[in-house]
């Protein structure tokens, strides 16, 4: 036994805790310590994925009692690979953003790193957690987190995206425990395992109230459509990193309580198609409006909107290769991003605007990092040797085999105009004149930045040039996602009863 | 008309969400195998604790309390950070005026007993209702007291950030402790005494006496930070 | 019926008569202080008679409970007034001066001093 | 009667979302968009603690000589997650409070509609 699933959360809270104090000993410990727990975090997740791929799905309960009763993390294959993405994100932004605060104070930098690795603890939490309520909190958690990166600078505008998103956060969470509400009203259980063997007892009238308020409810973190106004003024307002790990990590952990409330706990056949309709809606509004964006961060985050409305398409295709296709957006989508989001938020360093017709002619001053931005670019619009082609592809098998020709065709039709405003940014960066009044001024990365950017870019080749590294993990997890009767097995019969 | 379209979509959610709740019924036991029975159950034959929430919320959901504390905790160090200025743009203006000698020498009477009484509601929290939240909270009150009638009352922050991590590095300690011990986060290794007595129940009467006691440095630090909120 | 339960019946009474009047107060009466002297001095006897007359109600069978009500009706008749004071006092600071009817320059005393005050912090 | 009282106390909490959605959606200043949030809580809090009644329960805590009382207990449950929800929606009123005073020193005004990027 290499750990436990449930010192992913308690040893970061630790930390929280403790940074205040070791902060007053020596003040580079804040910088230091949080990047400590997150590697802590990244390999601990990676051995139990390893530790789960030999011997099946760990579930551990806590305070000594057994799943319907007590709380209880569940670290399956789907799961742990989730699990896995989002703290080798976490760690990624924590190394890109190391030296990020030094020029500002004490107070804020130390505030910014408990933040950073509490939203990363709260997303692990949403993914690994068994139980409904628990998840709420962790949802809690991440938002609050989500909340104060947002509103970081003092000197933008931030507050008014921080405000914004907590409205609607606020909002959503309230339909979340009145969804919460109903179930436990009905069913007398909170844990999902428990829910997702009653519900077949459930009256329809409430299973749909139920689906329908805790569809609102996570959406806001998953980004659907009508609730991701939050997104593009969070991502421009807060500080670069952020934004990569709002795209990263924060709707990776909405997407999966999206999914593990339509494919585990409610067994409506109809929601699978609503999937499909939500996602293939959120894809052609947020793409279109991606098009006419003029500042680079809006249409990165319009253009994550997209990718996240295809993955739910992905999955509403609810076979066994749409969940593949799925999960491999998911984590082409996590790796791609951030990759942009750390590139593109060194091209417009020095601008006050960050508008995309202030990158002209860069890719002569700062060849790397405009490169990998190319990069990154052709990656997520689906260019063939790159990691993007191999989910878009997987998409369009499995839209064909269930004979959903709608969805290919839009889908092309989407992957045309992300090429367009994808490479009209990758057009000016390389092949307009620099001008002096209107370009901005470059700034050379710092070394652990481009560290975490080479990273990425590796990862990105890899996936592109050898698929076969991941295709075995996806299509594992997939399989554990699909199998709703092995949860519930999993989960109910732990084997031990009480310790004590 | 935008308040008769907001007026409208009220209407509408209303009318199903009443519809979904007046079918519920009110005041009879509505399922049979819940996990409720258990809880009444084990917490008298097996925790040893008199008050059934807090058992809950302790034991059974601890999990949970542990995030609820980091929420606070969160929430604290956010409205630092978000409300945080450099130090040479801080103005003068204080918002409070000074309160008459009536009000300084009774809170000065209320103020011990305040704290007493938040004291005894998180140290009994496992006996009688109350407990680590409610406490903290009366606490707190205490020195909102204490602010407001002396309006050059000093909280040191150093001592604040203190009680709240270290209560918080306590209540994580215990539950590491369980694991190490039994197996479980947050399991119980101490003996659990006897029902009704106030050293019973093992770690939860611990606990949530570390709740209290960083709940009210939480509140009264998030009080203070406002009050002394310069404009 | 014991004359204990008695007793503590017709506190009950007088308590809940006081908080009803409190109550009416504040809702009938014109201005800040009028509404404070009927919501606090009303409301602090209704509290206490309320509070005294469950402890009677209960005294025979758990003394203890006559002793918790004493200390708590001490409290009230602490904290009430203090905070009515308060309250005042705050909304005279504020500039909202009771409404006088009376021709008398010297009925509201309060002002003179709280305007001396005034003229010695611009001073 | 017993009927009428079930309507009141779902009716009451139903109505406390809905007066808080309304103000969250039309009112115009920023504070009062703040007290919709918490209206909004209180009515959940509400809904949530009327699923655990029982008639004529009592509180679940075994007092010494009734250790046998479970059956005849309310469902501790949902006063568990009520409290647990009652220090989280503080949490997230303390945050927003505290974006709403930096909105106020960076605009001078709590009116939604004079600050720019908050209409959408």
């Amino acid at each position: 036994m290499v750990g436990s699933p449930v010192l992913l959360i308690a040893v970061p809270l630790l930390a929280a805790f403790v940074i205040p104090l070791i902060g007053m000993i020596w003040k580079e410990l804040v910088r230091i310590v949080p990047g400590l727990v997150l590697a802590y975090m990244l390999v601990l997740s990676v051995t139990l994925l390893v530790e789960v791929n030999q011997n099946g799905t760990i579930v551990e309960t806590i305070a000594g009692w057994k799943a319907p009763w007590g709380i209880n993390l569940v670290y399956s294959n789907l799961t742990g690979l989730l699990a896995t993405i989002i703290t080798t994100l976490g760690f990624l932004v924590w190394m890109f953003s190391y030296r990020f605060k030094r020029n500002v104070d004490f107070e804020p930098a130390k505030k910014y790193f408990i933040f950073l690795m509490m939203l990363v603890a709260g997303a692990t939490g949403i993914v690994i957690t068994g139980d409904i309520f628990n998840q709420f909190v962790f949802i809690e958690i991440t938002g609050i987190s989500a909340y104060a990166l947002t509103a970081f600078y003092t000197g933008r505008n931030s507050a008014e995206a921080a405000f914004k998103y907590l409205m609607m956060g606020s909002l959503a969470s309230s339909f979340l425990l009145i969804a919460i509400a109903i179930i436990y009203s009905q069913l007398g259980t909170l844990n999902m395992a428990e829910i997702a063997s009653k519900m077949h007892t459930m009256d329809p009238v409430f299973k749909v109230i139920a689906l329908i308020f805790f569809i609102t409810g996570i959406g806001i973190e998953a980004e659907i459509f009508p609730l991701n106004g939050w997104a593009p003024d969070a991502y421009t307002e807060a500080p670069g990193p952020i934004g990569a790990a709002f795209a990263g990590v924060v709707v990776k952990a909405g997407i999966y309580a999206v999914i593990r409330m339509v494919f585990t706990l409610f067994d409506i056949p109809a929601a699978h198609d609503f999937l499909i309709t939500i996602g293939l809606i959120t894809l052609i509004v947020a793409e279109s409006t991606a098009l006419r964006q003029e500042k680079l961060k809006r249409m990165l985050a319009y253009s994550s909107i997209g990718q996240m409305g295809l993955v739910l398409v992905a999955f509403g295709i609810g076979t066994h290769a749409g969940v593949f296709a799925a999960l491999f957006l998911m984590l082409n989508h996590a790796v791609i991003k951030p990759l942009l989001f750390f590139s593109g938020s060194y091209l417009v360093f020095n601008s006050k605007e960050k508008r995309i017709s202030e990158v002209n002619g860069l890719g002569k001053f700062m060849p790397y990092t405009a490169g990998l931005f190319a990069l990154g670019s052709f990656a997520i619009v689906g260019l063939p040797p790159f990691a993007g082609f191999w989910s878009k592809l997987s998409v369009l098998t499995a839209a064909a085999d269930e004979g959903l020709l709608l969805v290919i065709a839009l889908v092309l039709i989407v992957s045309v105009i992300e090429i367009v405003y994808y490479f009209r940014v990758v057009n000016r960066i390389f092949f307009q004149e620099y001008n002096k009044e209107e370009s901005v001024v470059p700034h050379k990365p710092r070394f652990n930045a481009i560290i975490a950017m080479t990273v990425l870019a590796i990862l990105i080749l890899v996936i592109g040039f050898y698929p076969d590294a991941v295709t075995g993990m996806l299509h594992s997890a997939s399989s554990d996602l699909l199998d709703k009767s092995g949860y519930i097995d999993n989960v109910l019969q732990v084997g031990q009863s009480l310790i004590r | 008309m935008r308040k008769f379209l907001v007026i409208l979509i009220l209407a509408v959610l209303g009318f199903y969400l009443f519809e979904a709740f007046s079918g519920l019924g009110l005041g009879f036991p509505r399922f049979e195998h819940g996990v409720k029975d258990y809880y009444l159950d084990k917490t008298v034959s097996e925790l040893h604790v008199a008050n059934t929430v807090t058992s809950i919320v302790v034991s059974f959901r601890g999990f949970d309390t542990l995030g609820e504390v980091t929420v606070l905790f969160l929430a604290v160090s956010a409205l630092g950070s978000v409300l945080y200025k450099r130090r040479h743009d801080v103005g003068s203006r204080s918002i409070l005026f000074a309160s008459s000698g009536i009000v300084r020498s009774g809170s000065k009477l209320l103020f011990p007993a305040i704290i007493l009484l938040g004291v005894y509601i998180f140290i009994h929290g496992h006996l009688t209702p109350g407990g680590g939240f409610q406490g903290g909270a009366i606490i707190a009150t205490g020195f909102l007291l204490m602010l407001l009638a002396y309006e050059n009352f000093r909280v040191s922050h150093h001592v604040l950030s203190y009680v709240e991590s270290l209560a918080g590095i306590i209540f994580v300690v215990i539950g590491l402790l369980g694991f190490i011990d039994g197996g479980t986060f947050l399991q119980n290794f101490l003996p659990s005494g006897i029902l009704n007595e106030l050293f019973s129940g093992g770690v939860i009467g611990i606990i949530y006496v570390m709740v209290g006691f960083k709940v009210a440095a939480e509140l009264t630090g998030l009080i203070y930070s406002v009050l002394h909120e310069k404009d | 019926m014991s004359i204990f339960e008695i007793i503590g019946a017709v506190f009950l009474l007088i308590g809940s008569i006081f908080l009803f009047l409190g109550g009416l107060g504040i809702f009938r009466m014109p201005d800040v202080y009028n509404r404070l002297q009927a919501g606090t001095k009303a409301t602090t006897l209704g509290g206490m008679s309320l509070i005294l007359g469950v402890g009677f109600l209960m005294v025979e069978t758990n003394w203890a409970w006559m002793v918790k009500a004493i200390i708590i009706v001490i409290f009230i008749a602490f904290s009430n007034p203090i905070s009515s004071h308060a309250l005042a006092r705050a909304m005279y600071k504020r500039k909202r001066y009771p409404i006088i009817t009376s021709k008398d320059e010297n009925m509201d005393a309060y002002r003179e001093v709280n305007e001396n005050e005034k003229k010695e912090e611009d001073a | 009667m017993y009927k009428f009282l079930e309507y009141g106390v779902y009716g009451a909490s139903i109505l406390l979302i809905l007066i808080g959605l309304y103000a969250v959606l039309t009112k115009k200043s920023l504070i009062k968009i703040v007290i919709g949030l918490s209206i909004i809580d209180g009515g959940i809090h509400l809904l949530l603690i009327t699923i655990g009644y029982l008639r004529q329960g009592t509180a679940p805590i075994f007092s010494p000589g009734f250790e046998n009382a479970a059956a005849k207990m309310v469902d501790p449950v949902p006063q568990a997650l009520v409290l647990t929800a009652i220090v989280i929606g503080f949490g997230v009123t303390a945050v927003a409070l505290s974006l709403v005073i930096r909105l106020y020193r960076h605009h001078r005004t709590l009116q939604i509609d004079e600050i720019k990027s908050l209409k959408w």
